[in-house]
């Protein structure tokens, strides 16, 4: 079903990240089948698809949280080691993620969770706290959300409210500058002006010539601001083509009418 | 000759832990009786619970051996249902550490309850006191506890004489790490400095740091009497610097020596009903030196 | 939407081993069986498991209590305190007074209302049950040692009496608590499975916040549940008293260490949330025969406790590794690495 | 955006009882203070001070590891096990070899690496700790007493050696071993609050799932985590030892449940993702100084079980409810109340 | 600044619910300020505002989550009593709400969250296994989203994606028929079908001749399908007015002006 079967390594610019034939399987569940898929240097992805089409478990293989069950994976055209790939080595490899299950710890205040697992600290570890609350402060203040009194960095995420939380989430993801910035649906619980910002964010990832994977159920967004995108369906890329080359029309019907086409395989279990 | 070539199954009930200070010796004094005679010697530990060597002791029977080794810190009444099924299958019971006073059986032990009453009469004479001193006393007064058999003996003679008694009940955690009475003493001699002696009858740890709690408080040497029981290497220092006035033996070794062996004497020969009481000697300065080297081996 | 593979074979052993309990119950067969080869005299009669179902039921019946305790987040170690508590009331009652049946009413009466005095402390005041049943334990333990003096009790006599056929006698050789523990396991699993407070209990133990929101009476719900551990308790205290005929100060205090392994050798997980019950029967029954196993095995008196150790490792992680060979890390590592060279 | 309200009365009294440690040391202070007045004879002297200060290192050592240990979301009950080995290494080597600081190093390496052996098990068995650290308390204790042969050793002869002197000797009246103590736990909150390590340990107790996505290497630093638990533990054998110039083969095992009580009543909470290590050095004092000034006030035999556990029940309230009354359901109920009416 | 401040208990037909001068502060933070509201049978009520507003917060003092700290409630004219007032309680007022964090116990199979709080059970408290799965089931797959085989009434919710987690818990909301029917973010996470469903299924509610609060911050989305639009902002009302008396573009002028007409009070602390 995917569009891009045949290997393209033959491009001048490598790939940020290419993933081949990769599946994941929980137990008898299979999330993700047979995906292969690659994200350009300097493009944006919209990421769309069905409730449960697997975009989630496509992001997770890719930036280490979860292991493939079969395929492989390259970042900017090594091969990646599955067994020893994980969430420390994709920021390494300068990959950024807002994922869509909250990702921060709640009862720790804001500005631990705005460095943990990358904390500004000294030769010998420990960590300074003082420039991790002052830059952790500014960002809140100056890009996500946070103008008020109720709320200071050292409030502990527990307290904030949902949208405040996917403020820091992606807060976090402006402040370390990545080469690929994955965004699962970050635009969730934001209010009107916050979602603008996201986008506007989303617009100076591609300015900055960085690349971006966007996932969004809101399909007006993902049109807006996306270079290519990539329709998931059951585990499978059931379309990956250019923005360009579909209106917002075109696509909303290509999208209501990916399960007459494809009637559900077998629902007796 | 014969009744080397036992081969008998018994099963023992060795008290508190493996390797444990109290039960060391018994441990080692039943393995060489064992070793000598060619008993297959199984070993039970019950951490002191009464409870536990209830069902220890059914445990044994179950598996149907020739003789069995208890304590009896669970008293004659909940041991009678084990001791006449024993009799009916014709296994061979003998006990050790406690005795159960009217069944006949084997017993190697101290006599507890002398026992207590002699580490009073011993810090009464060498430590002069007199009638009216406030005498305290550290050990176990529940009742099925270890020790508390020996506690009563103190406690009894220490009254019948005229002194003035405290008791104080010894905690779980103290008797596992005997530093932890060391506070809970000085607090005590700090809030009664009329005190004259402390007595702990029955638990080699926490007469080991008498020493240290006379330290601590700011006692000399002979002003408090302290007098304990079991001998231990630390217990030894404290006779030496003369914190420690007498150390009461009850030679577990022989308890276990003689457990294997009359087991194996009764099963032979039907040679039964035999009691002894393994110790009555003490430590004191006289003898602390010839005492020292048997400690080290854990025999004594 | 996800897909079931078609070709993912589905196994029927992995399957068996999905069901509750299969797992634990393959671990106690092959430790029997171990136990049979090592020490055929005691293991290969069956006297040795008369014992085991004569002395099993009191811990059981605690670390069925225990299980729901732990479902719902939540812990108690008040328990020892509360076995001899009840045992206490019995003795006395049926010693001094002459009561039989009453003094089974009031031994359950009494454990229940101290179960139920936990539960105000740890609702009321507020104090995580850890800490708070810790306090308790020594609060009613030293209380206990007050009232009765430090005395101990025996109740020969009680031998014989309805009451002692009833919960305690033989049926054939057979030792009638243990039925008795089985009905109470029987009832356990209703009410954790199949009960409105055992779902209560589930969800509080999953999220105290979702617990809430979804409208369970979180506060009442705690109240009722050490109230059940308390009566649950007693009842261990009132078997034990009735098999041993006597009662001893320190009754319970053995138990401590015993009940939490059983329970969580049986697979009930720390975090709350989820309890196997079955799993708990067969961790009593685990932790009961190591070390009779090892002693009659005639393993030399001071390796027992690093054996003892020993077979808890390999019991929790076989019965991890039956139902699901990823749970075991290593295994999964292994597993992988097999997969990809 | 929400507002701070203008008119809420900044409290400086509870302020001041926000900053970590300050209500738990009013409650100390409090039960000092009560015992001065209950035994003024034994509470208004130094020497009962500096009888605590010399028996309480070990334990608030080991509790401040435990915290760490807690704080991650795990639990350890083996370390009554290495505290005893550690103790053991250290008394055989001095004494059958005269070694004194190679002695030192050879124990805390002894327990670094059963603590790395107890990470190991948790880690790659996939054991939960408690169970996991409950069976090692067994195997490692088992382990001991067959290599020591159940003997104890006495060191006498160490007092006045340099490695004495640094460790348990005494400034004036003072223990040196309390200003190591206090040395550990400045440098436990220090790895707690400021370093990397402890950051990782918050966010594992927090959420395992948040942990893993924000690049924490969960497992590394569980096995760290562990590792520190029994070098401290050890380090606790070794003052212990050196304090008493003696090893027990049971060494330690007291310290099971006073360790436990005291993390718990230092405010920790056993849900993980929070620590308080001034709470755990104070909940060390408080449960060390509740028996002596109970028995010191001449509370009358089996009473002192018995308030033990009301006391602990009271310090945990209180420390609660200085915080913020609202942690007490009881008292915001009340106060709830009163404002209505 | 509220536009109800008169009390308008004189209209013929009782709202359903009342809060009059309704407060809640968590510490020093003033999450909700002398706020007077009322919901009227049969309306559709759009409630926004932006994040941190105090949305959620009204809705949990509403349902008997949190205590409110000043002012009174009526359900039906009826003065609550705050103490003894829980979610339990409102369930019996029929009050359904679905929540903006998650509501659902992670390690409990589907059909335990569906019923959860209100089990089918017989005389003695024991619950109808059988029967609680075979409504979960099928509401599960007839109204929002479940069609593939990958997931069973007893699949724990640790196992669905995003969305489908959203789909359990409207459709717990839609199962249990209720007077009013709360929904904070309801369409979050959900593909562009399913919030479809949740738009009908707020059409089926006004149809139904019951009433809702739909907090949602797709504009858009509250303006289709709202009778009348409350805004909040730092925790009061801000505008209280039915949603014919705007347009879409006036709407999002009026929020977009919010914050340049009331500058942040005291942004020092
Ligand atoms: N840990 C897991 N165990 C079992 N099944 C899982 C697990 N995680 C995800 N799945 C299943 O895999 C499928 C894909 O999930 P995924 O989260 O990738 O969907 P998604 O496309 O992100 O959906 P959404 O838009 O709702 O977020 C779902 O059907 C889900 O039930
Ligand atoms: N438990 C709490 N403790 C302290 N402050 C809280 C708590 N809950 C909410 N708040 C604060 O109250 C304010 C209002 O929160 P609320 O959740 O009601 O906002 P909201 O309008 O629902 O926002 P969103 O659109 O982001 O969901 C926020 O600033 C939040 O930080
Ligand atoms: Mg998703
Ligand atoms: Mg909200």
């Amino acid at each position: 079903m995917s569009s891009q079967a045949t290997s393209n390594q033959a491009t001048p610019s490598t790939p940020i990240v290419r993933l081949e034939n990769v599946g994941k399987q929980y137990g008898k569940v299979v999330s993700l089948k047979n995906v292969t898929l690659e994200i350009g240097s300097n493009e944006i992805v919209g990421l769309i698809g069905d409730n449960g089409a697997g975009k989630s478990t496509l992001i997770k293989v890719l930036t280490g949280v979860e292991p493939p069950s079969s395929g492989t994976l390259y970042v900017r055209g090594q091969k990646i080691d599955a067994a020893s790939y994980t969430v420390k080595e994709a920021h390494k490899l300068r990959i950024e993620t807002v994922y869509q299950d909250s990702s921060l710890g709640e009862k720790q205040p804001l500005w631990r969770n705005f460095f943990v697992g990358r904390p500004l600290t000294n030769r010998l570890g420990f960590i300074d706290v003082k420039a991790e609350k002052r830059v952790a402060d500014q960002i809140m203040r100056s890009t996500i959300g946070f103008r008020g009194v109720g709320i200071s960095v050292d409030t502990p995420v527990s307290r904030l409210s949902g949208g405040e939380r996917q403020g820091v989430a992606i807060g976090r993801a402006m402040h370390f500058d990545s080469d690929l910035i994955v965004l699962d649906e970050p635009t969730v619980a934001l209010a009107l002006k916050e979602v603008q910002k996201v986008l506007d964010f989303i617009r100076s990832i591609k300015a900055g010539g960085r690349s971006c994977i966007y996932i969004e159920h809101n399909i007006h967004h993902v049109h807006e601001v996306c270079d290519r995108l990539v329709v998931m369906d059951r585990g499978e890329v059931a379309l990956d083509a250019p923005t360009s080359s579909m209106t917002y029309i075109e696509l909303t019907d290509f999208l209501m009418s990916l399960h007459s086409r494809r009637p559900a395989a077998g629902a007796s279990h | 000759q014969e009744a080397a070539d036992s081969g008998l199954t018994m099963y023992f009930q060795m008290g508190g832990n493996p390797g444990d200070t109290a039960t060391l010796a018994r441990e080692l004094g039943a393995r060489e009786a064992a070793r000598i005679l060619k008993v297959n010697l199984i070993e039970q530990h019950s951490g002191w619970d009464p409870q536990k060597m209830l069902v220890q002791a059914s445990e044994a029977l179950a598996a149907a051996p020739d003789a069995i080794a208890i304590m009896g810190h669970p008293g004659v009444a909940a041991m009678t249902p084990f001791l006449n099924k024993a009799k009916e299958e014709g296994v061979v019971v003998v006990l050790t550490d406690t005795n159960l006073p009217g069944t006949g059986l084997n017993y190697f032990g101290a006599d507890s309850y002398g026992a207590g009453r002699n580490l009073a009469d011993l810090a009464v004479k060498d430590g002069k006191l007199k009638a009216g001193d406030k005498v305290l006393v550290y050990g176990a007064f529940i009742e099925g506890a270890a020790g508390a058999i020996t506690a009563k003996g103190t406690v009894d003679y220490l009254k019948e004489n005229g002194l003035g008694v405290e008791t104080l009940q010894w905690t779980q955690e103290a008797v596992l790490d005997p530093s932890l009475s060391v506070p809970v003493l000085v607090a005590y001699l700090e809030s009664n400095p009329d005190t004259k002696a402390i007595l702990v009858p029955g638990h080699g740890g926490v007469t080991a740091v008498l020493a240290k709690v006379l330290k601590d408080a700011g006692k000399k040497p002979g002003e408090v009497t302290a007098a304990g029981f079991d001998i231990s290497s630390a217990s030894i220092q404290g006779v030496k610097d003369g914190y420690i006035t007498a150390v009461l033996d009850q030679q577990p070794y022989l308890q276990g020596f003689y457990g294997v062996l009359s087991a194996v004497l009764q099963k032979k020969y039907g040679l039964g009903n035999t009691q002894m009481f393994t110790s009555t000697g003490s430590m004191t300065k006289d003898n602390v030196e010839l005492l020292e080297a048997l400690v080290k081996t854990g025999i004594r | 939407m996800a897909h079931a593979d078609k070709s993912a074979p589905s196994n029927p052993v992995a399957a068996f081993f999905k069901i509750e309990g299969t797992a634990i119950a393959l671990v106690f067969a092959l430790l029997v069986i171990l136990f049979m080869l090592t020490a055929p005299r005691a293991f290969l009669g069956y006297r040795v498991y008369m014992s085991f179902m004569a002395n099993v039921p009191p811990p059981m019946i605690i670390a069925l209590g225990l299980t729901l305790v732990v479902v719902a987040g939540e812990m108690d170690l008040s328990f020892p305190s509360v076995v001899a508590f009840a045992s206490y009331v019995f003795c006395i009652l049926y010693q001094d007074y002459n009561w039989t049946w009453l003094a089974l009413i009031a031994a359950l009466a009494t454990g229940t209302v101290m179960g139920f005095i936990n539960g105000l402390v740890v609702t009321k005041l507020g104090i995580p049950s850890l800490i708070a049943t810790l306090a308790m334990l020594f609060l009613w333990g030293g209380l206990l040692t007050v009232i009765s003096n430090g005395a101990s009790l025996a109740i020969p006599q009680i031998v014989g009496d309805p009451i002692q056929v009833v919960f305690a006698g033989r049926l054939g050789p057979l030792p009638v608590q243990f039925f008795w523990a089985l009905g109470v396991a029987v009832l356990v699993w209703m009410i954790l499975n199949r009960h409105r407070f055992g779902e209560s209990l589930l969800f509080i133990g999953d999220s105290l916040k979702v617990a809430k929101v979804v409208g369970i009476p979180i506060e009442r719900e705690k109240i009722k549940l050490f109230t059940l551990m308390g009566l649950l308790s007693a009842f261990a205290g009132v078997l034990l008293t009735l098999e041993t005929t006597t009662y001893f100060a320190q009754a319970g205090m053995g138990y401590l260490l015993i009940v939490v392994a059983a329970v969580f050798i049986g697979g009930t997980s720390i975090f709350g949330g989820s309890g196997k019950i079955v799993g708990t029967v067969f961790g009593s029954l685990i932790v009961a025969i190591i070390e009779a196993g090892l002693v009659a095995s005639g393993v030399a008196g001071f390796w027992t406790r690093f054996y003892i150790g020993l077979v808890f490792i390999v019991s929790v992680t076989m019965n991890a590794a039956i139902e699901d060979p990823d749970k075991v890390p290593l295994l999964k590592d292994l597993r992988a690495r097999v997969k990809r060279y």
